[in-house]
C-alpha cells in the first residue's frame, strides 16, 4: 500500500464575512490524476492556497509524506515538493518568460545567475509541450499573448520536478492542440510518479485524465469517488439541485422586443469585423476561450476600449462612445469580471457602492445622499429588495460575499436603469446558492426590457442562462446559436478544431 | 505602496462583528493632550491660552483640511509649502505697501493658487506623473518663483488690512472675551470643507478614486475632473493658510517651508489612509491641532527641540501602526 | 539580535561623543580682542566702512599684477536670505565702479558645500578668471577647494572664513563675539539687576551664532542678568511669535536678546499682540525693524554684521590684479552698531522690509531700485 | 487578467530607450550651450571628469534608492542618515587616522541598523514606507540635533584620498561609485536576490505564492539603500573635511535621488527600471548643473527649470503608460 503523497485532514477556513472551507478532506497518491471538481467560488481555489501555503488554515491538518506540516510560507510548500499552477496568472508582465518560470529559484554557478543555462533549461521545459517554437526564453511576458503565458504558468511549476502538482483550471486560454499537448503532459508526469491535482468543472477533462474525483460545493466535499463516474452523476454533485430549477425560464417570444444596441462592422486592434444586435428582453450569452475578444468587445460598447472603426447604434442613435461615462449616460451598464479590481470601492459602504454611478453622473457640488437617481432611502430599498445581505447597509462592502457584492453593484446600475447591462462573469466567485439568484435576477431585469449581454467563461452557465449565444474566437464573431445548443458545438465553433475528444 | 494581499488575510475567526464605537481615536489624543498641557501650565484655561493656541494651529489645521482631499484621492500634495510662500511673498510685491489694494491682491492670490492647483492636477491626470513626482517639481518651481518674482527677497510690508485675517482679535465678547479673526476662518473653511467633503457627491467620488479609481472609472466617475479638483482646493487652503501665516507672523522668505509634510503628518494622525480612499476633514484638523498641541506641551515641558523631533516621527509611526492595526482588527485585508 | 545592534550602536555614538572635542565656541582671548576692536580706530577713509581695516598688516600683491580688463569670478555660498541678497546686490552694483572688470562670472552654490566646491573646480578649468572671490559655505568644508584654487590664481575669501592662510585676503567685520558684546552690553546696561531675559537664536551649531551667544552669556553672567529661557527659532516668524507668546503666558520678559534680527519684529508683535508693553530688544539692521523702532520707540539696538562688506572683495579684486597692497592676510572691517541717537540715518521708508540698511549703499548706481526700493 | 489580450507583437519599447535618449538630449543642449559660447575648454576629458564629479554623494545616494524604489519601496530617510554618518564619522576620527577604520565600521553599522529598522516598519508593522522613512528621518534629525555641539572633529588628511585622491588621473571616489554602480548592476542582474527585487518590487503576491521570502527582500533592499547613504555620508565627510548635521539635508539628497531613480526611468511603484537609468538620471542632473553655471542662469530661475524638468522628465516615461496613477 502506497501512502498518499498528500492528504488534506478536516480542512477549515474562513474569511470575513465567508466561512470558505467547512472540514474538507482531500489525498492525492503518487502517480494518480485526482480532479477536484465543482462550481465557481465551491472553495476547490483556496482549498489549494492552503496546500500550497498561501493561506494558512484555521483547522485541520495537512499531512506531506506521512509527517504533518504547517505551512507559513509558500516557500515551505515548495520545498516539500508541492507546485501550484494558479488559476488567475502569478506572472511578472516586465519579466522575461525564462526569469518567469524560474522565479525565486533562478540556477546559480558560483552564486550567479546562470542566464544561458536558466534559458537553455526553459527552453527545454518549454519543448516538453511543444512550445519551444513560439515561446523564447527571453521575451518579456508582456509581449505574450493569453494561450501563451498560461504555458509558461504550466513551465513554471513543471520545471519544479515537484512530488505534487496542482493544475487550477490549466486550459482556460487554450486551444484543443494545446490542450492535447497538455493532457500528453500530464500522462508523463503520472508515469514519474508524480501526485495530480486537477481542478476543473469540465467533464471532458475529467474523463480524459481523471483516476478519482471529489466534488465541492459550498465548502463542503459533496462527493468523493475512487472511480470516474458518469459526467451526470459529477454534475449533480456538483451542482445539487434541479437544474431546470437553477436557470431561470428563458424568454418568451413575446418578451423580446425592439432592437437595443445594433452594431455593424466594428472593429479595433483587438476585435475584427463585428456585427450584431441585442434586443430588449433578450440575454445574449458570449461565449469562446480566454482571450478571444469576448471582453474587448463588451469595453469596447462601453467605451473603455472603444472601436476605432464600424458603426455602433443604442436605440436607432449613434453610440461609438469613447469613454465609460458617456457609455453610461446613454444607458449602458457593465458589470466588470473582476469585481474587487475594477467594480468595488472596498473600502466604502454599501450604501456608497450602490450610489457610486449615481453620483457620478450628478453635480459635483450636490448632496450626496439625493442625487437625481436615487436618494440614499431609495437605494437602501433597492438593496432590500435585491436582498443584499449585511448587517447594516452602512457597513464597509469588503465583509460582504461575493453574491452580496455583485448584488450591490446590479443595484448600482438598476438606479440608472440602463437600456443595456453587460456582465461579465456575473457569478464568478459566488457562492452556488447566490448563482442562482444573480441568474434570476438577470432574467427579471431583461423582463423590464433590459437588454442583456452577458459574457462568461463558464459554459454552462451561458448555455443555461442566455437565450441566444454568440461565440468569439480570435477577435471575431465566429457563430451564432440558439437556446439548446450543446456544449460540445460551442466548443467547437470556439476552437476552430475539430474535437479530439469530446 | 506596499500591500500584501494574499499574505495577510489572516483574518482571525471573529472578524465578523465586533465594530469598534465610530470615535476617531484622534479625538480622545487631543482632549489628552489639552488636559496635560493645562497641567503644565494653567494659565492655558484662560483665553489669551486656548484663543492663542487655536490662532497658531489655524493655518495648519486649514492646510489639513484641504491636503485630506488629496490624500483621499489617493495622492499627495507637497507643492503647499511653496504655496504659502508664494501667497506671503507675491502679496507683498503686489500689494507694494499700499494698504487699498489688499481688495484685489487676495483673490488674485487665489488666482494663482487655483491655477497651481489646476496644474498639479492636470500633470496628475494626462501626463501620468505620480503626485509625489508632480507635486515635488511644483514646489521647487514655486519656490524658485517666488525668489523670481521679488528678486530674492519680498519688496514690501504687507499692511494691517492683509494682516487683519491672521492676527486681528475681535475684542469683547462675552463669555470668551475675544476671538480671533484666524479662528473664524478656521471654522468658516473647516466648515465649507467638511461639507463638502462628506455631505456632497465629490466627496463621495473623491473616496471612490482613491479606493480604487478603476472601479471608479468604470462606474462613470470623471477621473480627471475630481482629482483636479481636489488638488485645487488643496491649493486653495494653501492660500488661505499663507494668508493667516502672513498676517500673523509678517513678511517673510521661508515661512512655508517644511509645512507639506506637517499637513500630510496631521492627517495621517487623523487617521487618513495613505493611498486613499478614507479620511476625514475634521479628523484632520483634530490632528493638526494635535500636532500643535505636542509641540506646545513640549514647549511648556521645556523639552529641546530635538526631542520634538524624534516625539513627532515617533507618534508619525505609531499613529499608522495603530490605525493598521485597529484596520486588521476590524476584518478584512 | 536587533536589540544587540541597537545597544551597541548607541555605545559607539557616546563614545564618539565622549571622545569628540567639544568645539569652542566660548574663546576668553578672542572675546577680548573682539571687546578692544570694536572701540578702535580703523584706517581708511572716514565715512567708508567698507574700504576701512584695523591693523597694518598688509598683503603685497605685485605677483598677482595684470593687465586689464578682468573677468572677476565668484563663487558664492548662496542667496537664500535677504542678508545675502542685499550683500548680492551691492556686489553687482560695485562692479559698475570698475570700468576695467570685463565681467563678473558669478556661480550659486545654492547653500550646499558639495556644489560649492564643484563650483570652485569648474572655475578654475574654465580658464576665464582673473581672481577668485568666495564666500564660504561653510569654513571646515570649502578649505581644501580653496586652497587647490590658490594655487592657480589670487583668492579673496569673505564673510565666512577657511582654515588656509593661502587667500590674498579674508574680508570681514570684526567678528561673531563683537556682535554679541554689542547687544549683550546694550541689554545689561538697560535692564536692571536680576531681569528676565530671554535669549532667541536661529539654530544651534553655526559658528558665528554660536560665538555671538557665548559672548551674550558671558556678559549676562557677569551683571548678574537672568536669561529665562534660550529657544531657536530657525529664522521663522511664526515661530518665533509662538514661542515669545508661550513664555509671556507663564511669566514676564523683560528683554529679548536676539542673535540675529530677522524675526525681531515677530518677537515685538506677540507682546503688542498679548497687550503688554514693549521689551527691551536687540534686533538687526533689517529695515522692517528699524521702522518699527522708529514708529514705537522702544529701547533697542541694531548690531549689524554689514552688508557693506560684499562691496569689498570687488575693490580689493582690482587692487590685487593692479599690484596693489591690500590688507591681508586679514581684512578686519568696522561693524557698527545702530542705536537710538543714530536711528535716523538708516531708517528708509523707500526700502522693502527685508533690506539690510547698512549696506553702505546709498551712492551705488541704481540705487534704490536695484535693491527693490522706490 | 480580466483584459484579455490577443496576441501582441513584440513591441518597440519606447521607455527602454528614454533613459539615454534623455541623457543625449542633455549632452546635447550642454555641448551646444558651450560651443555656442565659445567654452571649448569645457569639451574637454577633464571636464567630463569634472561634471561627473559634481554628483557623486547624490550618485552613491541613488545607487541605494533604486534598491528601495525598485522593490516597491521609498526611502526618504536618506538625506538625514547621510548628515548622521557624515557627522558622526569625523566625530569618531577627531583627526587621527588611526580611527578611520573604527569609524566606516561604526558608520556602516549605524546605516544598517536604520536600514533594517525602516525593513522592520515596513514589513513586520506594515506601515507605509513614506511614513515610516519619514518618521525615521525625524527621528535620526531629533538624535543628531540633541548630540550636536558635543560633535567637533574633522576626519584626518588621508581619509581625504576618498574624495581628492586620484588613481590614473581618475578621482578615487568616482572610480568607487563606479565600482558601485557595477557591483548593484551584477546584484541585480546575476544574483537570485536582485531578481528577487525584481519579483517582489513587480508584485508582492506573485513573489510570495513563488517561495520568495519578501519581507526579507524589502528589509534587506532597505538596509542596501542606508549602507549607500551612509557611504555617501563618509564620501562627504571626507569631501568637507568635516561633517556638519544638516550636509544631507541642503542637499536635498532624499527627493533628489527619488527624482534621478524615477528620471532614469525606474517606477514608483517598483518592479521595473534597472541601475543605468539611475546612472542616467545622474548625470542628467550633473549635466543640468553644469549647463545652468554654463549659461549662468541665476539661481531661483535655475530652481523653477529644475522643477519643470523634473516633473517633464518624468511625462516623457509616463504620458504612455495607461495606468491610472494618483
Amino acid at each position: 500500500m502506497i501512502s498518499p503523497a498528500i492528504e488534506m485532514r478536516g480542512i477549515t477556513k474562513s474569511f470575513p464575512g465567508v466561512k470558505a472551507l467547512k472540514s474538507v478532506s482531500f489525498s492525492a497518491y503518487p502517480g494518480e490524476v485526482h480532479a477536484l471538481a465543482g462550481e465557481n467560488g465551491a472553495g476547490k481555489s483556496t482549498l489549494m492556497k492552503i496546500l500550497s501555503g498561501v493561506y494558512r488554515l484555521d483547522g485541520g491538518a495537512v499531512v506531506v509524506g506521512g509527517e504533518e506540516r504547517h505551512f507559513s510560507h509558500p516557500l515551505e510548500a515548495i520545498r516539500a515538493g508541492i507546485a501550484v499552477i494558479y488559476q488567475e496568472f502569478s506572472l511578472l508582465p516586465e519579466r522575461t518568460v525564462a526569469q518567469n518560470i524560474f522565479l525565486g529559484r533562478e540556477p546559480t554557478r558560483l552564486g550567479l545567475i546562470d542566464h544561458k543555462a536558466m534559458n537553455a533549461e526553459a527552453r527545454r521545459v518549454l519543448a516538453l509541450f511543444g512550445s519551444a517554437h513560439r515561446i523564447e526564453p527571453d521575451t518579456v511576458v508582456a509581449d505574450l499573448d493569453v494561450a501563451s503565458q498560461q504555458l509558461v504558468e504550466i513551465a513554471k511549476a513543471v520545471s519544479l520536478d515537484a512530488k505534487v502538482i496542482v493544475m487550477d483550471e490549466p486550459t482556460a486560454a487554450l486551444n484543443e492542440a494545446e490542450c492535447e499537448v497538455l493532457f500528453g503532459l500530464v500522462d508523463t508526469l503520472k508515469k514519474r510518479g508524480v501526485a495530480i491535482v486537477y481542478i476543473t468543472h469540465r467533464m471532458r477533462e475529467i474523463t480524459r485524465l481523471a483516476d478519482r474525483v471529489t466534488v465541492l460545493k459550498d465548502g463542503e466535499t459533496a462527493a468523493s469517488f475512487d472511480h470516474v463516474p458518469e459526467p451526470d452523476t459529477i454534475v449533480r454533485a456538483m451542482v445539487g439541485r434541479d437544474i431546470g430549477d437553477f436557470y431561470a425560464a428563458p424568454a418568451t417570444p413575446q418578451e423580446i422586443g425592439e432592437v437595443v444596441l445594433s452594431v455593424r462592422h466594428a472593429g479595433n486592434e483587438r476585435l475584427k469585423d463585428i456585427s450584431f444586435e441585442l434586443r430588449a428582453g433578450e440575454i445574449v450569452g458570449f461565449a469562446g476561450l480566454q482571450g478571444a475578444g469576448r471582453v474587448a468587445l463588451a469595453q469596447a460598447i462601453f467605451g473603455f476600449a472603444p472601436f476605432t472603426e464600424g458603426e455602433v447604434e443604442l436605440a436607432g442613435k449613434p453610440a461609438r462612445f469613447t469613454n465609460p461615462r458617456d457609455a453610461i449616460r446613454a444607458g449602458i451598464g457593465l458589470l466588470p469580471g473582476d469585481r474587487k479590481a475594477e467594480g468595488l470601492v472596498l473600502m466604502q459602504s454599501v450604501s456608497d457602492n450602490g450610489l457610486l454611478t449615481a453620483r457620478a453622473l450628478s453635480g459635483l457640488a450636490g448632496k450626496a445622499d439625493a442625487t437625481p437617481f436615487a436618494s440614499a432611502e431609495e437605494m437602501d430599498k433597492l438593496l432590500h429588495e435585491l436582498d443584499v445581505r449585511a448587517g447594516s447597509f452602512s457597513q464597509e462592502i469588503k465583509a460582504l460575499s461575493g453574491g452580496n457584492q455583485q448584488k450591490a453593484i446590479v443595484a448600482r446600475w438598476l438606479a440608472l436603469a440602463p437600456r443595456l447591462l453587460i456582465f461579465i462573469e456575473p457569478t464568478r466567485g459566488i457562492d452556488v446558492n447566490a448563482k442562482a439568484g444573480i441568474y434570476h435576477l438577470m432574467r427579471d431585469l431583461a423582463r423590464k426590457g433590459t437588454a442583456i449581454m452577458m459574457v462568461s467563461s463558464d459554459l454552462p452557465e451561458v448555455l443555461g442562462a442566455a437565450d441566444r449565444i454568440l461565440v468569439m474566437r480570435a477577435g471575431e464573431l465566429v457563430a451564432a446559436f440558439p437556446r439548446g445548443v450543446s456544449e460540445a458545438d460551442v466548443m467547437l465553433a470556439a476552437t476552430g478544431e475539430e474535437a479530439v475528444a469530446a | 505602496m506596499i500591500q500584501e494581499t494574499v499574505g495577510s488575510a489572516k483574518a482571525p475567526g471573529a472578524a465578523r462583528g465586533g465594530r469598534l464605537p465610530k470615535i476617531n481615536p484622534v479625538f480622545f489624543v487631543l482632549a489628552a493632550l489639552l488636559v496635560a498641557i493645562t497641567l503644565s501650565n494653567p494659565n492655558f484655561v484662560e483665553p489669551t491660552g486656548y484663543m492663542n493656541f487655536l490662532k497658531r494651529a489655524a493655518p495648519l489645521a486649514i492646510l489639513a483640511a484641504g491636503q485630506i482631499y488629496v490624500i483621499v484621492s489617493g495622492g499627495f500634495d507637497l507643492s503647499v509649502g511653496s504655496v504659502i510662500t508664494l501667497t506671503v511673498v507675491g502679496s507683498s510685491v503686489l500689494l507694494n505697501n499700499n494698504a487699498d489694494a489688499t481688495w484685489w491682491v487676495i483673490p488674485v492670490m487665489y488666482a494663482v493658487g487655483l491655477a497651481v492647483g489646476v496644474v498639479n492636477g492636470l500633470v496628475v491626470s494626462y501626463l501620468r506623473v505620480p503626485s509625489l513626482i508632480a507635486t515635488l517639481g511644483m514646489m521647487i518651481t514655486l519656490n524658485g518663483a517666488a525668489f523670481m518674482w521679488s528678486s530674492g527677497s519680498p519688496r514690501g510690508y504687507l499692511p494691517e488690512t492683509f494682516r487683519f485675517f491672521g492676527r486681528t482679535n475681535i475684542q469683547g465678547i462675552p463669555l470668551i472675551q475675544f476671538l480671533p479673526v484666524a479662528l473664524l476662518v478656521l471654522i468658516v473653511v473647516g466648515l465649507c470643507l467638511f461639507w463638502l467633503m462628506h455631505r456632497t457627491n465629490l466627496g463621495r467620488l473623491l473616496h471612490a478614486i482613491g479606493d480604487n479609481p478603476r472601479a471608479a472609472q468604470m462606474s462613470g466617475v470623471p477621473l480627471e475632473r475630481v482629482r483636479i479638483i481636489a488638488f485645487v482646493i488643496s491649493s486653495l487652503s494653501a492660500v488661505t493658510a499663507g494668508i493667516l501665516l502672513g498676517g500673523f507672523a509678517g513678511v517673510s522668505t521661508d515661512v512655508g517651508v517644511g509645512y507639506e509634510l506637517q499637513a500630510i503628518t496631521a492627517c495621517v494622525i487623523g487617521g487618513a489612509q495613505l493611498l486613499g480612499g478614507r479620511g476625514s476633514v475634521p479628523a484632520s484638523i483634530a490632528g493638526a491641532l494635535t500636532l500643535t498641541a505636542i509641540f506646545t506641551l513640549l514647549n511648556f515641558i521645556g523639552l529641546p527641540k530635538p526631542v520634538r523631533d524624534v516625539v513627532q516621527g515617533v507618534i508619525l509611526i505609531v499613529a499608522v501602526v495603530l490605525a493598521t492595526y485597529r484596520r486588521n482588527r476590524a476584518g478584512g485585508t | 539580535m536587533k536589540k544587540l545592534l541597537t545597544a551597541a550602536l548607541s555605545a559607539a555614538l557616546f563614545a564618539s561623543t565622549a571622545q569628540a572635542q567639544q568645539l569652542n565656541f566660548d574663546d576668553p582671548a578672542e572675546f577680548a580682542r573682539q571687546r578692544e576692536m570694536l572701540t578702535a580706530k580703523a584706517n581708511g577713509p572716514e565715512g567708508e566702512p567698507w574700504v576701512q581695516y584695523y591693523g597694518d598688516q598688509m598683503a603685497d600683491t605685485a605677483q598677482y599684477k595684470k593687465e586689464g580688463p578682468y573677468t572677476i569670478c565668484f563663487s558664492n555660498a548662496g542667496v537664500n536670505n535677504a542678508w545675502r541678497v542685499t550683500g548680492w546686490t551691492n556686489m553687482q552694483a560695485e562692479v559698475k565702479l570698475h570700468p576695467e572688470i570685463k565681467e563678473l562670472i558669478h556661480v550659486d552654490a545654492e547653500g550646499s558645500d558639495d556644489k560649492q566646491i564643484s563650483d570652485i573646480d569648474d572655475l578654475i578649468n574654465g580658464g576665464k578668471c582673473s581672481v577668485l572671490i568666495v564666500s564660504p559655505n561653510t569654513t571646515a568644508a570649502l578649505t581644501p577647494a580653496v586652497e587647490k584654487a590658490c594655487a592657480k590664481l589670487p583668492v579673496i575669501v569673505f564673510d565666512r572664513g577657511v582654515n588656509t592662510k593661502c587667500p590674498v585676503t579674508f574680508i570681514h567685520p570684526v567678528g561673531g563675539y563683537g556682535f554679541g558684546i554689542q547687544a549683550g552690553e546694550f541689554v545689561a546696561a538697560t535692564a536692571p539687576a536680576g531681569a528676565h531675559v530671554l535669549m532667541l537664536r536661529i539654530v544651534p551649531g553655526v559658528d558665528v551664532l554660536e560665538t555671538r551667544a557665548s559672548a551674550a552669556k558671558r556678559i549676562f553672567k557677569e551683571k548678574g542678568l537672568n536669561v529665562i529661557g534660550e529657544e531657536f527659532t530657525e529664522g521663522d516668524n511664526a515661530k518665533t511669535k509662538s514661542i515669545v507668546e508661550d513664555y509671556l503666558q507663564r511669566g514676564s520678559i523683560d528683554a529679548i536678546w536676539m542673535d540675529a534680527g530677522a524675526t525681531a519684529v515677530a518677537a515685538l508683535e506677540a507682546f503688542e499682540d498679548s497687550g503688554l508693553p514693549l521689551p527691551i530688544i536687540t534686533g538687526e539692521d533689517q529695515q522692517d525693524f528699524l521702522m518699527k523702532w522708529k514708529a514705537e520707540g522702544f529701547k533697542a539696538i541694531a548690531p549689524t554684521y554689514p552688508t557693506y562688506q560684499w562691496r569689498t572683495p570687488i575693490i580689493a579684486a582690482v587692487k590685487v590684479l593692479k599690484g596693489e597692497a591690500v590688507p591681508g592676510p586679514e581684512w578686519v572691517m568696522p561693524q557698527p552698531s545702530i542705536t537710538a541717537e543714530t536711528l535716523d540715518q538708516y531708517v528708509n521708508d523707500k526700502m522693502p522690509p527685508l533690506h539690510h540698511a547698512m549696506c553702505g549703499c546709498e551712492k551705488l548706481p541704481d540705487y534704490p531700485a536695484a535693491w527693490g526700493g522706490q | 487578467m480580466n483584459t484579455a489580450t490577443l496576441t501582441k507583437r513584440p513591441a518597440w519599447r519606447m521607455e527602454r530607450y528614454a533613459p539615454a535618449l534623455l541623457l543625449a538630449a542633455a549632452l546635447a543642449i550642454y555641448i551646444a550651450i558651450a560651443l555656442s559660447l565659445g567654452h571649448t575648454r569645457f569639451l574637454t576629458p577633464e571636464a567630463a571628469v569634472s561634471i561627473l564629479n559634481r554628483s557623486i554623494a547624490l550618485g552613491i545616494t541613488a545607487v541605494g534608492q533604486t534598491f528601495a524604489i525598485l522593490v516597491g519601496s521609498i526611502d526618504l530617510s536618506v538625506a538625514h542618515l547621510i548628515s548622521a554618518s557624515a557627522v558622526v564619522s569625523s566625530a569618531i576620527m577627531n583627526g587621527d587616522p588611526a580611527m578611520m577604520v573604527p569609524a566606516v565600521l561604526a558608520v556602516l553599522l549605524m546605516g544598517a541598523v536604520v536600514g533594517t529598522l525602516n525593513g522592520l516598519l515596513i514589513t513586520k508593522l506594515e506601515v507605509n514606507p513614506l511614513i515610516a522613512t519619514l518618521g525615521m528621518a525625524l527621528i535620526i534629525q531629533g538624535c543628531l540635533a540633541s548630540f550636536h555641539g558635543r560633535f567637533g572633529g574633522s576626519v584626518p588628511d588621508a581619509f581625504q584620498y576618498f574624495a581628492y585622491g586620484e588613481v590614473l588621473g581618475l578621482p578615487v571616489s568616482l572610480i568607487v561609485l563606479a565600482l558601485l554602480v557595477l557591483a548593484a548592476w551584477a546584484v541585480l542582474r546575476f544574483t537570485r536576490f536582485g531578481s528577487n527585487i525584481y519579483s517582489v518590487g513587480g508584485n508582492r503576491d506573485t513573489a510570495r505564492a513563488a517561495g520568495i521570502k519578501t519581507a526579507r527582500v524589502v528589509m534587506a533592499s532597505h538596509i542596501i539603500c542606508s549602507l549607500c547613504a551612509s557611504l555617501a555620508g563618509l564620501y562627504l565627510a571626507s569631501r568637507l573635511k568635516s561633517g556638519s548635521p544638516w550636509i544631507g539635508t541642503e542637499g536635498a539628497y532624499d527627493l533628489e535621488s527619488i527624482a534621478v531613480v524615477v528620471i532614469g526611468g525606474t517606477i514608483l511603484s517598483g518592479g521595473k527600471g534597472g541601475i543605468w537609468g539611475t546612472v542616467a538620471g545622474v548625470i542628467i542632473f550633473s549635466l543640468i548643473d553644469s549647463i545652468f553655471n554654463l549659461a549662468g542662469v541665476d539661481a531661483f530661475a535655475k530652481q523653477v527649470m529644475r522643477g519643470i524638468i523634473i516633473v517633464a522628465a518624468v511625462a516623457f516615461y509616463a504620458v504612455r503608460s495607461k495606468r491610472i496613477v494618483a
